[in-house]
């Protein structure tokens, strides 16, 4: 298998491009995924001009390929999107539906929340709902308090979504695979500050099981346990304590839901001491819902409080030095990891 | 077009089954043994049969909390819709769904739905469907005078205009949304005219007239089918019940339901139109029979049947995980 | 202060009451908070008939005594309901939104959590928004997956938010009574169960403030920390297991935002062993934000694992066998704290 | 209704303030000190203000993503609007808002929204404070072409017509919601007459025209005022630069925006047909180099300003906790 380095963008874009080569069924739904409909310039229609493929690129491509009857552009109207996909769905397709920022779930949650998450089990075993709803989350770009958020703890909270939250380009693409191949609805959060990073990307296809967490580092000392664009930040804080001797394992669950719990319970049980790094919230977010795994099955490994590194309880501020405050770092990673090993 | 026996019978049975199924489930409810909440749809047969009648099976319909109607039109088993409701295992949903969540995908129906102004927007994903795989289907969404305000339900339709998609959007009129009636809620002077002015044909039918509701359906569908994008009818109906079983309809005072019931019955209506060489009145009337024999037996069955066993309580809930 | 016996809805409908008549700037916005507008029936414009009062009769008498103008029924519209909320709250009105079930947050969340919530930070502390969304949760009604969620830990999680969740009728009148004459907007959960239970309720108007846990029993050997309808069956656990001489105390935060955190660990650190019982969620919910809440700041003092009661990871099943063993119970809390005094 | 001298040079000197601030802020942007996004409202500038020349500060506007314009014609302080886009602590919102949340209360901006669709149903609830306050008071909500799809917008509609509101819901068309335009998004062939099957009155107009607009809104808010309820105002005009900054702008080419600045400048028009007596070619043009002054003397202070202290992200989440 040939590999090639490719960013985070492009990984998501191969996967998207890959399966819908694969599976005829697979059509992409969005706004301006193309962009340019019923625009005036002449070359849209002659050379057939995507005006945007997506606001930040990544679907760029895609309908030159494969047209407009399977790159589907919407005008503004979530909730009549994701509940097309989720009907779709039902009804033969494996749509891929874009919420741009997935900070817009508040004016279409429940066609996920009431609807695509709960067909199979109201209907009694007798549905799937093979969607994908596919989004940015995350701080750190200015976007302010409406365009910054990361709401994957609501979604892990829903039965019957799955939540994926990759944090590299590798990973990207085969768990975007993986959530285009899966017959239940799943959550696919991309973190905007990681489109740009790169890593060694296979170029043919491939899936990466949900439920099965990544040990970016593996340690003797403390357990960090982080997601999405925070896995970085939790590697810079062990390299930095690399040189001071304390050995630091890193923990990318890749799912939030399904949780790989036995991947974190045993590192835990090896190490004794955990940080949780989460960017979701301040309360009731993923970082709790770790803490409480450990709280309640490692508790007898358990050689020191649990420490949570999570944003406060603040919307995100604008201004880019609030901003920074805002965003858990390396930083405040490695103030967590002192403390632990202290104790 | 006129419609030959068979079909009027078939259709007039459909009509039936519904009446005898809601007014059966009415006096079953009285003793206490059927779980949550129940709204009936006697008094609106027409709307549900006339359309459904113009669908296939391969054709998908989302419905509304009061759903029985669509459920038994579109062809889902009275049996498992009765056990169902009365939360066993023998159900069309195994007793998870309940009456607000019947569905039979193999028959088309994407499943009432709790939410008002759920349906339009998973329809059109139906209808996408059948646009993209090319299989010459159609969808239809039925919604209440009360579900036409929501945005949900707009939303649906300019996207189903933008993308020219086999939908018929059924806005089902019965006065009333709970105990607010439509005339409040809907500022418009017409709901029709609300959705004519997303750009599609939108007719008004007297939604207690088989026959008209059959034939705007019957039109709208072969737009549909044709490529030739969304239709809405608004069909205008009462319901014979209160909003939910339970409610005692201070809105409007029995004497008007009483009326309501003697004019605007749509299986009387049917039994006054329909051609009497092609329908006689004792084969009307023996469908009647066997639509409260039908009943009555799903209702004896659903009765003796088992809950279903506390394992299932977890399962279910995904393909695999 | 004179008192007397009075239901939950009682109790609510007091308090709505009692601040209408109070401040003129508090309205009720919802459906069929009358109902009855434009209906057939004669008496409803020569007699002010109500036709529904609430789908369960808790505003019933208020439009009657207050009018159109301040009791205000509305299209089914959920987002325009608390969007229009939102606005009014920001510009001289008190409005008190109901959402009928809670539930049906999925149609109109934006309007709160990307608008109401963030206002006064995005604003920079120029905005007051004092709305209340008032609305059903909880399991037990045979409602089905769309009528029978909790979703109270969806809203803690949002920052800018107050989140009550009562848990009998005293606490329902003064704790709504303080959500109403809050400056910020407060999200107010009335368990659909707890309508007809009674308690001594003061008929003058009072104000619980938020954030103080109510300990509704002392104890100590283990803590249990439970909300809502799990309050009463925590007590029911509690009551049996008194007779083994098991002291169990349990304690009721009331609000879930603010947390009495202190009150928590006092209590923890007290017992050292603990029960979050929560009928939210299976993931990411209130009980693992409590659970999380433990592990890092009361370590020390816990004597064994935290033990976590909830529903499991499903939709809220119909069929009442189904539904009565997916409700946590004082059977289930009974096991938990065995377990916890074993240890 | 013809306006007096120092009534037209005010609305010029808005539309000018507002041409000025934008024009800038595309240059300052370039510079790359400019945190987030940024969407100018340069070319739509007869639409703000044509609407907010009829509003008092206690009337209220919910507006959008591209939102300055609003601000500005609504009274915002342009000091305080700049450094709040440079994210400072002297900035309206103390840099915690940014440019897609900018308000004032206290001139009645409700605040720019980076959701589409979520200034109708803020608005409504503004129109209804006024209502039941009985102030007199009116609110106006601005929504694109794009935003004009939303569901919440249409319920915001139905809303006020049902409650009869004293509100203006603006649809600035300006032909695209980012890359796509309005005549694939919207799948009616007017947003006008879609807003008026809700049961309002409802308008078009040049929106790059002064006159119209300010002429439709005066009869708009008198009769909200007047507690005739809502009205829809639909003004076609066009956004001179991309949809936010960086925007290649690929679905019009160059020459096409060349020949809307030509064509289709609100400040030219406005210039074009003002009473020449009543505001001379001078005075307009002083106001402009005032314009310009302003804004260059905003972007200075902007840039000198100081961050916001880092105490401040915990402040002003709740009024008290
Ligand atoms: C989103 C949402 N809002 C409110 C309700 C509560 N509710 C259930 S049925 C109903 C009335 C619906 O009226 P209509 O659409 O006219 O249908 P009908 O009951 O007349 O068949 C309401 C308000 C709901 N289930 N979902
Ligand atoms: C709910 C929501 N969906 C999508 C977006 C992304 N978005 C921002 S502006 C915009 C286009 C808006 O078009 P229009 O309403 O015509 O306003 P214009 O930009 O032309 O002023 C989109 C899609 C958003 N901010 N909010
Ligand atoms: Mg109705
Ligand atoms: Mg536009």
């Amino acid at each position: 298998m040939t590999t090639s380095k490719k960013t985070y963008r492009e990984a998501v874009k191969d996967a998207l491009c890959q399966e819908m080569e694969r599976d005829e069924t697979v059509v992409q739904i969005g706004e301006d995924l193309r962009g340019g409909h019923a625009g005036t310039n002449p070359d849209l229609e002659t050379k057939k001009v995507e005006a945007f493929g997506g606001v930040l690129g990544v679907t760029k491509g895609l309908w030159t390929q494969f047209g407009s009857e399977r790159v589907i552009d919407t005008p503004i109207t979530e909730s009549a999107i994701i509940g097309m996909a989720a009907g779709a769905a039902l009804t033969g397709l494996r749509p891929v539906a874009e919420l741009m920022f997935m900070d817009f779930f508040g004016v279409c949650y429940d066609a996920l929340y009431n609807q695509a998450a709960k067909f199979r089990y109201m209907f009694g075993g007798k549905a799937r709902t093979p969607m994908v709803m596919r989004g940015m989350i995350g701080a750190g770009f200015s976007a302010a308090a409406q365009h910054s958020q990361s709401p994957y703890n609501v979604f892990a909270a829903v039965p019957g979504l799955k939540v994926v939250v990759p944090s590299n380009a590798y990973d990207a693409k085969g768990l975007l695979i993986q959530a285009i191949r899966d017959d239940d609805p799943v959550v696919f959060c991309e973190h905007k500050t990681l489109y740009d990073t790169k890593a060694e990307v296979p170029d043919e296809p491939y899936a990466i099981p949900f439920g099965v967490a990544n040990y970016t580092r593996q340690g003797t000392d403390v357990t960090v346990i982080a997601l999405s664009a925070m896995v970085g930040a939790a590697n810079d804080a062990a390299d930095r304590l690399a040189a001071e001797g304390i050995s630091v394992e890193v923990v990318d669950p890749r799912t939030v839901s399904p949780l790989d719990e036995e991947g974190i319970l045993e590192s835990v049980a090896a190490t004794g001491r955990v940080v949780v790094v989460d960017e979701s919230a301040a309360r009731c977010g993923f970082g709790h819902d770790v803490a409480a795994l450990i709280a309640t099955k490692a508790f007898d490994s358990l050689r020191a409080p649990v420490e949570l590194v999570t944003p406060p309880h603040t919307p995100v501020p604008f201004s880019p030095k609030l901003e920074k405050a805002w965003l858990p770092d390396a930083a405040r990673i490695e103030t967590a990891i002192r403390r632990l090993v202290a104790n | 077009m006129a419609l030959n026996k068979q079909e009027l019978l078939r259709a007039y049975r459909r009509m039936s089954e519904i009446r005898a199924f809601e007014d059966r489930l009415h006096e079953e409810n009285a003793t206490g043994d059927i779980p949550g909440f129940i709204h009936l749809y006697s008094g609106q047969e027409a709307i549900a049969v006339g359309v459904c009648e113009n669908l296939r099976d391969t054709d998908y319909i989302g419905s509304t909390h009061r759903g029985h109607g669509h459920c038994i039109a579109k062809g889902c088993d009275i049996r498992g819709m009765m056990a169902e409701i009365f939360g066993k295992d023998d159900g069309l949903c195994h007793g998870k769904g309940g009456s607000m969540h019947i569905a039979d995908l193999s028959v088309g129906m994407l499943g009432a739905n709790a939410i008002v102004g759920g349906a339009p927007s998973l329809a059109i994903g139906a209808a996408l469907s059948a646009k993209t795989l090319r299989n010459g289907g159609i969808a239809a969404s039925f919604t209440g005078d009360g579900g036409s305000n929501q945005g949900t339900t707009f939303e649906a339709m300019n996207m189903a205009v933008v993308l020219r998609l086999p939908i018929i959007f059924v806005i089902e009129n019965n006065g009333f949304g709970e105990a607010t009636g439509t005339e409040y809620a809907v500022g418009a002077p017409d709901i029709a005219a609300r959705a004519a002015a997303f750009g599609m044909p939108a007719v008004k039918v007297d939604g207690t007239d088989f026959f008209e509701v059959h034939e705007a359906t019957r039109q709208a569908a072969e737009r549909a089918r044709d490529g030739g994008g969304p239709t809405t009818i608004e069909a205008r109906a009462n319901r014979f019940w209160g909003h939910f079983e339970g409610d005692a309809q201070l809105y409007r005072t029995p004497e008007q339901v009483a009326e309501l019931r003697r004019t605007r019955d749509p299986l009387q209506i049917f039994r006054d139109r329909v051609d009497r060489k092609k329908a006689t009145a004792r084969e009307l009337e023996a469908i009647d029979e066997e639509s409260r024999e039908l009943v009555g037996d799903a209702v004896a069955r659903a009765r003796a049947a088992a809950y279903p066993p506390i394992e299932n309580l977890l399962t279910d809930v995904y393909v695999s995980y």
